[in-house]
């Protein structure tokens, strides 16, 4: 079978990273940074994410085929976000002739 | 010999192509929860940049010790949901129980933490519809984002019920004895959902609850 | 004579009754609704979808007829709307969506790959009782008076002021996505796991790579459909969410959702009718594909390209001008592929030794209204022309040039190729060939003087018309009604033949591929031993010319 | 009989000479290679069908000059097509300057036009031949399509939203004005005619009918009923902001950001006016929903447009 096992130690380590994360990203919020405030908390959460996603899952280790999968559903969700969103950003860029 | 093991379904040759196909399905699966889910953060991402003002106060109206609280609760969850896997994989039986249970009751207390926020967003007259209480600026687009907090995180607490439901079945098989060091890829396709469930929120948490502390 | 009709005349080397096929396997109303036999779910899947499809057509036929005159006599304006908007939801998401992959990709995958079964037979049975409870969900809220939204469901119509079974048949397609998303992880699953020794990724029939690129879509797409149908069923139901314009809401934003998995679902639309040319042409041209590599990589590429043109939709429906830009940029790229394929099933025929039995007939046919809808699709990515034809019948002729004459056609020519392995029965030549042709010239006056129709200015989803519009109608619903007759006698002869038609060798076509190496039809477990492939597919160099 | 059998649509715009120009290579493109997919299958059918059971097939499996070729042809093809496409688009998206502005409302199931000079029709646009006009357009209800084929033009119209079409006509007569976006029940009645006349024609036409006050006017003295002119003076010194040279500048809001006070801005300000509140006033303007119509605010619109940051006669 394959074996994923990972040692105590590591998901311990795992764990006690994600917690240090979360009290982090709540603290940072309190901070004004004005844009950068929505960077950090999704830098945080992608970290987070990528902490269960290789360790917990252990995609870190697995096969070529699922780490492939896992990128392609990444990837998708950004290709959904990026053009719908770039639609509603981009649609005051045709100048409005000023008045009479 | 494999080909014997009682697990083994008919249409494949041995117990690995089997954990396979089985764990291959479920990360597909995964796949699809994210493009669920994507739908509506797609929307959100746009409706943030047109209304900044009122996601922000919008987000004010969250209770962040809730949502902190819950964040802490879940990745635990996904730390004794990893420990019941890594027991199964080694057969050890009583371990793999004592760790589920664990994870159904952290996963019961999330829900309650959440049932607490609604009863509260209820208390508030914060419920979208003609009786949306609140009346300061921008309440339409408020009353937009208090939408999407609940289309997000009411998804969201549905996917942990059906998690629930797929821990209990967990428990009943393992407590019977049906899996092994070889046979155990049940557990870990459950694992693999649970902590899926566990990464939304990571997500969620900023998203909702975290974009406007600084003021 | 040829050497389809040389095999005919063979004696029959048909297994021992006794050996038991799947057909025989059981017997008795459960053992087909309790099966897991991938053939036998098929064949359940064949008989829903069959019925969807004359229902559907039945609201086409009635659309038809109302159209005759400029003012609409036949039915009132507010049963015309349903019933187009009927014939779209019930075509798309229960007949074309499911067609060729549920049915032959179902009977044929395992077969193909050398397999007993799918990955998850149980999950392909419970596929199909979703499939079976959105379908019912949409012929009830069909039976209780139907839904006028149009099969784009397009916001804030649907969920404020249309006041028909919108619910009901909302709930009724999301239910019916999660077939398509079990089915396409099945496929995939399966495709991974399950190939037997030798059958490399190369070594595959194309079929099974549209079928790969069929399911990334259901995988990736759907989803995104059933996240926007729940958002407005929920908005509909109490009034209030997130695409709602009192709230700031952008309507924008559901067609962008709608449209995301929408249009990859043409592709779904055609990708398997592109499959079964690739398997056809070969065996009756006797000659290997043109371009192995070429059309598979094609298939992946629609697959891939068609997440990135949704916007092409919406050119006019207030998107922003340089998202506009994008999409259609994007949208000439995938038209590519597409005419790749085209190119490579023309040269395939090319010093072939070609017969023209049915399935190849259909195949013909395909190549040339495919082509014809693939051409008239550039000018709806032009721009400037777009804002002119979008929403008038230069867009309902395209699609139909696509989806009918593309997917239906080669929806027809598989069953045809394959009809011997599903029943072992063959299926009476000449009436096939009759119906081929018949469907052709059928289809092509249904829907050419729509071209015309629409670069003069008729919207779609008109009850009535400018009379001026009134002959190039008439002559549609003249060929209608030809389509109609195509398409009813394949039913009858088929049916007949499972009964009255010759038994079937287990090889009627003399062709490569997997599938044929198992007796007609296949026993339950598909193959005595695990089959060992060791060559390319369409070996037909390598004849064995005829029996 | 043939005489009835209309094959092309009549063509009365700027832009429509150049549409039909890239439909026609368009049409050229496709007729070449549908006749040359139907030519080969056609000819490789016959030519190379099986004789004998004898006759072996000669395999030739690739060929990628060809590949190549089939590639590259089609792709440079298409890029014409994008290009033409997409620079005609974009020409078109802005209105030259000068263009006159026409206020039109869909609603179910019409559509309400509104001259500039103030005149009010229904389901009919009266305009003259060769003056460029921008039609300013929302709706009341559901997604409309406002769609003139003659013009080769069509714009949704958007709820909560405002989109905006520029047209210039070329040629004088009655021409179709259809709803190509699905709207419910009458759908395929929504529509009625452009009528585009001589200049000469279209002042006398003007001059005709029931003329209300020019847009601007009209707007001035709903201004004045609905008592907006108590808290927006000139003088900034009322409860709210005044409203002079506010037309197309940037405003800053309460609770941080701007924005541009463009048609949307002003409608939303009028009919809820506590999402956008500008810094540094109070929330406390009332809304305006239900006392006043889509085409009051495009009057109001008007109006504020015509207040071009010197005081003008109109608010006494």
């Amino acid at each position: 079978m394959s074996a994923h096992t990972l040692s105590l130690r590591t998901y311990l380590g795992v764990f006690a990273t994600l917690a240090v994360l979360t009290a982090a990203t709540t603290l940072v919020a309190y901070i004004d940074l004005g844009f950068f405030n929505v960077v950090v908390a999704l830098t945080i959460a992608v970290s987070k994410a990528l902490l269960v996603v290789l360790f917990f899952m252990h995609l870190a280790r697995a096969r070529h085929r699922t780490q492939v999968v896992a990128g392609a559903g990444i990837l998708w969700l950004l290709i959904l976000i990026t053009f719908t969103v770039s639609d509603v950003l981009t649609r005051n860029w045709i100048p409005q002739p000023a008045g009479w | 010999m494999p080909e014997t093991h009682a697990a083994l379904a008919h249409q494949f040759e041995d117990l690995t192509q089997q954990h396979d196909a089985a764990t291959l399905g479920m990360w597909i699966f995964l796949v699809t929860e994210v493009m669920f889910f994507g739908g509506l953060f797609a929307g959100y991402t746009m409706y943030r940049a047109e209304y900044p003002a009122a996601f922000a106060a919008g987000s004010r109206l969250c209770e962040v010790a809730l949502g902190a609280s819950n964040t802490l609760i879940l990745i635990t969850s996904s730390l004794t949901m990893a420990l019941a896997v890594s027991g199964a994989q080694r057969g050890r039986r009583r371990l793999t129980l004592v760790f589920l249970g664990l994870t159904m009751t952290l996963g019961a207390l999330f829900l309650g933490v959440k049932f607490l926020e609604y009863f509260h967003k209820f208390q508030e007259h914060l419920i979208p519809g003609p009786n949306f209480g609140y009346t300061g600026l921008s309440a339409r687009q408020v009353e937009l984002f208090i939408c999407f907090y609940f289309g997000l995180t009411g998804l969201h607490a549905l996917h942990m019920i059906i998690g629930l439901g797929v821990v209990t079945v967990m428990i009943v098989l393992t407590w019977r004895g049906r899996f092994s060091s070889a046979h155990y890829a049940p557990i870990e396709v459950a694992g693999l959902y649970w902590h899926f469930v566990d990464i939304v929120w990571i997500f969620l948490f900023p998203l909702l609850y975290l974009v406007d502390l600084h003021r | 004579m040829n050497a389809t009709a040389a095999a005919r005349v063979l004696p029959e080397p048909l297994e021992p009754e006794s050996r038991g096929d799947y057909l025989n396997a059981g017997y008795g109303v459960k053992s087909w609704l309790l099966t897991t036999d991938h053939k036998r779910i098929a064949l359940l899947y064949l008989a829903s979808i069959t019925g969807m499809f004359f229902v559907g057509g039945a609201f086409a036929v009635l659309m038809r007829i109302n159209l005759l005159t400029p003012d609409g006599e036949l039915v009132s304006a507010e049963t015309y709307n349903k019933l187009f908007t009927m014939h779209g939801l019930i075509m798309i998401f229960f007949f074309l969506i499911p067609s060729i992959p549920t049915v032959l990709g179902n009977f044929l995958l395992p077969l193909m790959i050398g397999a007993r079964d799918v990955a998850f037979p149980r999950l392909n049975l419970l596929s199909w009782y979703i499939f079976i409870t959105g379908a019912t969900l949409a012929l009830v809220s069909a039976v209780y008076g139907g839904v006028d939204t149009g099969w784009t469901f397009y916001t804030p119509f649907s969920t404020t002021y249309s006041n028909t079974h919108v619910m009901a048949m909302a709930i009724g397609v999301f239910i019916t996505g999660f077939s398509s998303i079990l089915t396409g992880l099945n496929f995939i699953v399966t495709m991974h796991t399950m190939r037997a020794p030798g059958l490399t990724w190369f070594r595959m029939p194309l079929f099974l790579w549209s079928l790969y690129a069929t399911s990334l879509i259901f995988v990736l797409g759907t989803p995104v459909l059933a996240i926007s149908l729940l958002a407005l069923a929920v908005e509909r139901f109490f009034g209030v969410g997130i695409f709602n314009p009192r709230l700031g809401g952008d309507p924008v934003l559901f067609q962008h959702l709608f449209w995301f998995y929408s249009h990859p679902a043409v592709y779904v639309m055609i990708l398997p009718g592109m499959g079964v040319i690739s398997e056809v042409v070969p065996c009756f041209a006797r000659k290997r594909i043109f371009g192995y590599g070429f059309v598979a990589f094609s298939s992946v590429a629609i697959a891939v390209i068609g997440f990135l043109v949704w916007g092409h939709h919406m050119f006019v429906a207030g998107q922003s001008v340089y998202a506009s830009l994008a999409f259609s940029v994007l949208s000439y790229l995938v038209a590519i592929p597409s005419a790749i394929k085209v190119f490579n099933w023309t040269a395939t025929l090319y010093k072939g030794t070609i017969t023209y039995d049915t399935p190849m007939l259909y195949a013909f046919g395909f190549i040339g209204l495919f082509t014809m809808g693939g051409l008239t699709g550039l000018f709806l990515a032009a721009l400037a022309v777009d804002v002119h034809v979008h929403d008038t019948y230069f867009v309902i002729a395209h699609f139909h040039y696509i989806m009918v004459g593309g997917m239906v056609m080669a929806f027809l020519g598989g069953i045809h190729y394959w009809w011997p392995k599903i029943s072992g029965r063959l299926y009476p030549e000449g009436w096939a060939r009759l119906s081929a042709l018949v469907v052709f010239l059928g289809f092509n006056l249904t829907f050419f003087p729509q071209f015309v129709l629409g670069y003069l200015g008729m919207p779609r989803r008109y009850h009535a018309y400018p009379p001026e519009f009134q002959i190039l109608n008439v002559m549609s619903t003249a060929g209608a009604s030809i389509l109609g007759v195509g398409y009813l006698m394949p039913l009858i002869y088929l049916i007949w033949s499972m009964r009255y038609g010759p038994a079937a060798p287990s090889n009627p076509w003399a062709a490569t591929g997997l599938e044929w190496q198992t007796p007609s039809p296949p026993p339950t477990e598909n193959f005595e031993n695990v089959p060992v492939v060791t060559e390319e597919a369409y070996a037909y160099g390598e004849e064995r010319t005829d029996a | 009989m043939l005489s009835d059998l209309p094959l092309f649509p009549a063509r009365a715009s700027t832009i429509g000479a150049g549409v039909d120009h890239l439909f026609f290579y368009l049409v050229a493109v496709a007729l070449v290679f549908s006749t040359l997919i139907f030519g080969l299958v056609f000819y490789f059918a016959i030519r190379y069908r099986r004789r004998s059971p004898a006759d072996k097939a000669t395999q030739i499996t690739s060929s990628v000059p060809l590949e190549i070729a089939w590639t590259v042809i089609p792709l440079c093809l298409s890029a014409v097509m994008f290009f033409w496409g997409a620079s005609l688009f974009l020409r078109h998206a802005i209105a030259p300057p000068g263009s006159a502005d026409i206020y039109v409302v869909g609603k179910q199931w019409m559509w309400k036009v509104q001259h500039p000079e103030g005149r009010r029709e229904i389901n009919e646009l009266h305009v003259p031949v060769g003056r460029p006009f921008r039609l300013i357009m929302t709706s009341e209800d559901a997604i409309h399509s406002f769609f003139v084929p003659a013009f080769r033009l069509k714009q949704d119209v958007l709820p909560g939203r405002f989109t905006t079409l520029w047209f210039q006509a070329t040629q004088v007569g009655r021409y179709h004005l259809f709803c190509s976006q699905y709207c419910g029940t009458n759908h395929s009645l929504m529509g009625g005619w452009i009528e585009v006349m001589e200049p000469v024609e279209y002042e006398h036409w003007l001059s005709r009918g029931s003329t209300g006050d020019p847009m601007q006017v009209a707007g001035a003295k709903l201004f004045e009923r609905l008592g907006c002119s108590n808290c927006h003076q000139s003088t900034n010194q009322g409860r709210g902001p005044s409203l002079e040279g506010l037309y197309g500048r940037r405003v800053l809001l309460e609770g941080g950001g701007t924005t541009i006070a463009d048609d949307a801005y002003i409608e939303e300000s009028i009919l809820k006016p506590a999402t956008k509140v500008t810094r540094g006033y109070q929330p406390i303007m009332p809304t305006f929903q239900g006392q006043i119509s889509e085409e009051g605010v495009f009057q109001i619109i008007a109006f504020l447009r015509s207040l071009k940051g010197e005081r003008t006669q109109v608010v006494q």
